[in-house]
């Protein structure tokens, strides 16, 4: 996939597989989750909003640390395509963090009975969330795609040092927010018809990541590539 | 169109009444107690252009700001005349002014850079583009930030035209320019003079242009 | 017939508006500025809707005073300001576009970005609506305010800049916390309102003729 | 033998003292902040010390920020930067230099506004020491980050390159309020300390080599 | 004193051998699709110059910057060799560039500006007033930000003096400067040339000093 035109008639195969995948997988986690898992012994049922808030925390996370791999690619090796896909995640890491910082405080209301509280998790969190918008105003502001790329991967790089932060927020300092349950390394403390729905859910989210990841990919390459001849021949089998 | 018939107009006023558009009497300005220019003394008339001639630091951009009101002089006196009215205040003027400093903007593009400029009246894309290509540049989305010197230079040559302006006052017009650009520009001084246009240039070495000298 | 004035307001919002990290951006701003404090002075609720008022105005005249600094910077290095001067308007005017476009560009997304903090400073409800007025109003004044010193620092006396602007938004800050506070405790706050707006009726003029003054010392 | 960082230093210090602004501006913002609390808060001594450590830093943080946006854009307008690059030294060795110019410059002075800041917060007399040796360390990591922040955004809008900075200042933000309160309990705070040298030890080399590959992003 | 001596050593050693200071192959840059320039070739050997002419555009700027290591190349290669060594690197060579912008600080005075130049020895305030009298500048304790375009021009060309430098890459040295200043930067060339050291200078059209020219 070295070559743009050749990576985008590639893609559009690989767009149909990925949009159908994480729609039937997303359905399926969410149906199970919502519908068929029992309700939380405390919270009733105000806890199902964990499938998307947890999905979409560590969406929000993994992208960025997608990032800043592609970030250090860029630097390094110079490779385009890596900074056109830094580009093309930002907003959609940015989106699930604000998704995350939303559903968050509509659980925090019935629960903590407050919409936000400054503890470190969801402040760190919200840090995330200026960094990604950090991230995107810097590149809004160089008009050459190339150096904007660059630009960003060197923030990029940088800021990964967040993630672990969010992370551990909950083990290092007490707070009011829930401690991992997820764990690599342990069995996880939830019962399973809880557990397996979130764990199909985490799935379909990432299908969705690649999803858009894909589709904003195929916009910017065909931005850039604006002045070449495939991209007419593209636009003008479309029109 | 409109352009073109507020030229003719102009210039039909003007030929009636041959009064200066500007009149310079006893001009001094000192630095540090050093004359830059002492008793100056020289009329604009409409379609005829001056030269200022000087080497560098001997106060041509000084004497230029001066006529413009930019900057105080030390002693005499500047007027303003027109075929009706004798002002003394260049702001009720129409003049030009083209610095060392060309007032292009980076974040914008050619045709922004043009566009956006002090004028008259509206200005339509085909008169910009008109402009643009008369000055040689070629693609008017290009940002300003990725042009070369002359390059900018030239935006500022193509907002000449835009508008019609009585005196233009241009320092140093042939510094950073190539051959073509410069005869491009003494084209285009003989083409505004014959619409009753005034240029005010300033230079190291006569530049050929039809002009009373001065030297400073 | 299309006056500078307007081309001036044409051309300054493009530039800002070429790229959205210009409005964008002293939102964000403001709203980590704001996240500074609970995170230095401790998350207690009542400490924070307490200091709330001040928080709010802090933050916003910083990012007003970081906005503005550079406002005419690059119109004198470019020779635009040149044109301002020999231009047929009253220079004066044209300081007022500056001015009034930068704080559309700038002052008006902090108006947006108060309402969030407000809710996570946990500022009572009630006094809102107060807040939103008295910034329109202070960053309007300290837009003014950052102007004239910005003019002032293009010279060589840029001492005074630093030394006339911080002093004088004192009072917005001061005025604009009152505002603030008196409605969180109901209690009346127009003539706080009258006040500010008081010093940006005088404010316009004044400091729009006092900046064209500045801007004209570095002709000298 | 005369080596371009040290003339480099000189220039840059001989500029700075010539145009006052660039030290006295972040020394009153400073001051302006921290009076603020007193005023806002009402003069309890008890509610203000507790608070103190956290204004301390806020302010400091502030006036740094302030400071450090434009240090690279009259080099890259009129061409000293290129000398950067054409230069014998490495490039992040000069960098290192305009951070540590532009420290002492802004940074240093803080130190001084913080002692008079102690006294009018109540700051217990012990902790002034913590307090310093906290502010030396953390406003010369905000000056690196600064100078990041700059170089990314060379020639854009200043309160961009805040954006980019500030999310980044929050630990040092907490550390620098920890050792300090740490310091009002009696407790042990060369831990915090050590931290922050840590980050200073890994961000001047790796800040700087950031810097200077953000620098030249305007090269191309 | 000193100044003199090591011009005088290092001239002796380039005697010897005359490989050049720089070897340029197949230099290509692209601009949006268009060639600026493709396939240069050309070498810079001690004492000899470089004239590299062409129109507005034309990509003068951008070669000398590419030549610099300011910006890369699309294609090709440079070498910067030496009588003993052969580099790749420009880092280690010693050049001076001179672009259209300046590097002249308004806040500081013609002497300081000279002074705080990157150079590989200690300068002394003779030395320095010793080049400002040179280029013909009078006041050494004049703010930058009181001089006219020409003389700050001309505080950028008493810099070529307080060192040595292999080669000096001058962008447009002969514009904004009047007849007086134009024959002294040949008579330094020239002079400079003597001691070893070679020019790269761009224009639009040939300067009458004796060089290698290429069209761009
Ligand atoms: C705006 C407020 C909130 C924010 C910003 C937030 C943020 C986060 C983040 C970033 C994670 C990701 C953890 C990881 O990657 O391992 C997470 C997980 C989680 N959150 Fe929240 N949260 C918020 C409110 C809440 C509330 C109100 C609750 C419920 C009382 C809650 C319950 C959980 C749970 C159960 C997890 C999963 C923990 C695990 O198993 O690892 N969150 N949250
Ligand atoms: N970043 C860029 N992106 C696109 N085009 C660029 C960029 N930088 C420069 N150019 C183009 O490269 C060309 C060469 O510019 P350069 O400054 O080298 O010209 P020059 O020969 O020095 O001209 P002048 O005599 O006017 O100084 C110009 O046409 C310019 O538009
Ligand atoms: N504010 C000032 N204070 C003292 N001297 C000044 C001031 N402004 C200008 N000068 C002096 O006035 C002289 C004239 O400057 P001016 O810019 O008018 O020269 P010029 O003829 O345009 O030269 P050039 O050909 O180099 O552009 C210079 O010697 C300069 O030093
Ligand atoms: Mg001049
Ligand atoms: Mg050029």
């Amino acid at each position: 996939m070295g070559s743009p035109p050749l990576f985008y008639r590639w893609s559009s195969k690989a767009l149909v597989w990925l949009g159908v995948s994480s729609i039937i997988t997303l359905s399926l986690g969410l149906f199970m989750g919502i519908g068929l898992s029992p309700a939380d012994y405390k919270q009733g049922d105000v806890y199902r909003i964990i499938y998307i808030h947890v999905p979409s925390a560590i969406m929000g996370e993994s992208i960025f640390i997608f990032m800043a791999l592609c970030g250090f690619i860029n630097i390094i090796w110079r490779a385009k395509i890596s900074g056109m896909l830094l580009k093309a995640a930002a907003p959609i890491g940015m989106s699930f963090v604000l998704l995350v910082l939303t559903t968050g405080s509509i659980w925090g209301k019935p629960t903590w009975g407050t919409w936000w509280v400054w503890d470190a998790r969801l402040t760190s969190t919200l840090i995330l969330f200026f960094i990604y918008a950090a991230l995107i105003g810097l590149h809004s502001t160089i008009e050459d795609k190339i150096k904007a790329d660059r630009a960003v991967s060197i923030l990029a790089i940088v800021g990964v040092a967040i993630i672990p932060v969010i992370k551990k927020s909950v083990d290092w300092w007490q707070t009011l927010h829930q401690p991992s349950t997820f764990k690599l390394t342990s069995a996880p403390s939830m019962s399973p018809e809880m557990y397996q729905p979130l764990l199909i859910c985490v799935i379909g989210f990432y299908l969705v990541f690649a999803f858009i990841l894909t589709l904003n990919l195929r916009n910017e390459i065909l931005e850039r590539e604006s002045s070449k001849k495939w991209v007419k021949e593209v636009i003008g089998n479309q029109s | 169109m409109s352009l073109r018939f507020s030229y003719v107009k102009l210039f039909g006023k003007i030929a009636l009444s041959m009064l200066p558009y500007l009149k310079v009497e006893n001009l001094s300005c000192f630095r540090s107690d050093k004359a830059l220019f002492q008793d100056l003394k020289f009329d604009v008339l409409p379609g005829q252009n001056l030269e200022i001639l000087g080497s560098n630091g001997s106060g041509k951009t000084t004497l230029l700001r001066i006529l413009l009101g930019l900057l105080k002089p030390d002693a005499g006196s500047i007027f303003w005349l027109d075929d009706q009215q004798n002002y003394n205040n260049y702001r009720t003027f129409s003049c030009f002014y083209q610095g060392h400093q060309l007032a292009v903007k980076n974040l914008l593009t050619v045709a922004e850079n043009i566009q956006m400029t002090k004028a008259s009246k509206n200005i339509d894309i085909e008169a910009i583009s008109k402009c643009i290509s008369r000055v040689g540049l070629i693609d008017p989305h290009e940002y300003a930030s990725n042009l070369s010197v002359g390059q900018r230079k030239r935006i500022s040559i193509a907002r000449w035209l835009l508008d019609f302006h009585k005196i233009y006052f241009i320092d140093e017009p042939f510094s950073a320019l190539d051959d073509e650009a410069t005869q491009l520009i003494q084209d285009l001084i003989l083409d505004l003079n014959s619409k009753g246009s005034s240029f005010v240039i300033t230079g190291h070495r006569s530049s050929g242009i039809e002009a009373t000298h001065i030297n400073i | 017939m299309k006056s500078w004035t307007y081309i001036l307001l044409k051309r300054d919002l493009l530039i800002a508006f070429r790229r959205s990290a210009t409005y964008i951006t002293p939102l964000i701003f403001f709203l980590i500025v704001i996240t500074f404090f609970p995170l230095a002075l401790g998350p207690q609720e009542k400490l924070l809707s307490s200091l709330a008022p001040g928080v709010i105005w802090i933050a916003a005249l910083l990012a007003s005073l970081l906005a503005v600094e550079t406002i005419f910077n690059e119109d004198f290095r470019d020779g635009t300001l040149d044109s301002f001067f020999i231009s047929l308007e009253p220079t004066f005017i044209l300081v007022f576009v500056k001015v009034f476009i930068h704080w559309l560009i700038t002052g008006l997304p902090l108006l947006l970005a108060s309402c969030v903090a407000a809710l996570v400073l946990y500022l009572p409800f009630e006094s809102v609506s107060a807040m939103i007025l008295s910034l329109i109003l202070g960053t309007f004044f300290m837009s003014l305010l950052g102007a004239l010193g910005a003019a002032l620092s293009l010279g060589k006396s840029a001492i005074l800049s630093a030394v006339i602007v911080l002093p004088f938004s004192i009072p917005t800050l001061l005025m604009g916390t009152s505002v603030i506070a008196s409605a969180i405790n109901n209690q009346e706050y127009t003539g706080f309102l009258m006040i500010m707006g008081g010093m940006l009726a005088i404010g316009i003029p004044a400091i729009c003729l006092l900046t064209v003054e500045a801007l004209l010392l570095s002709y000298d």
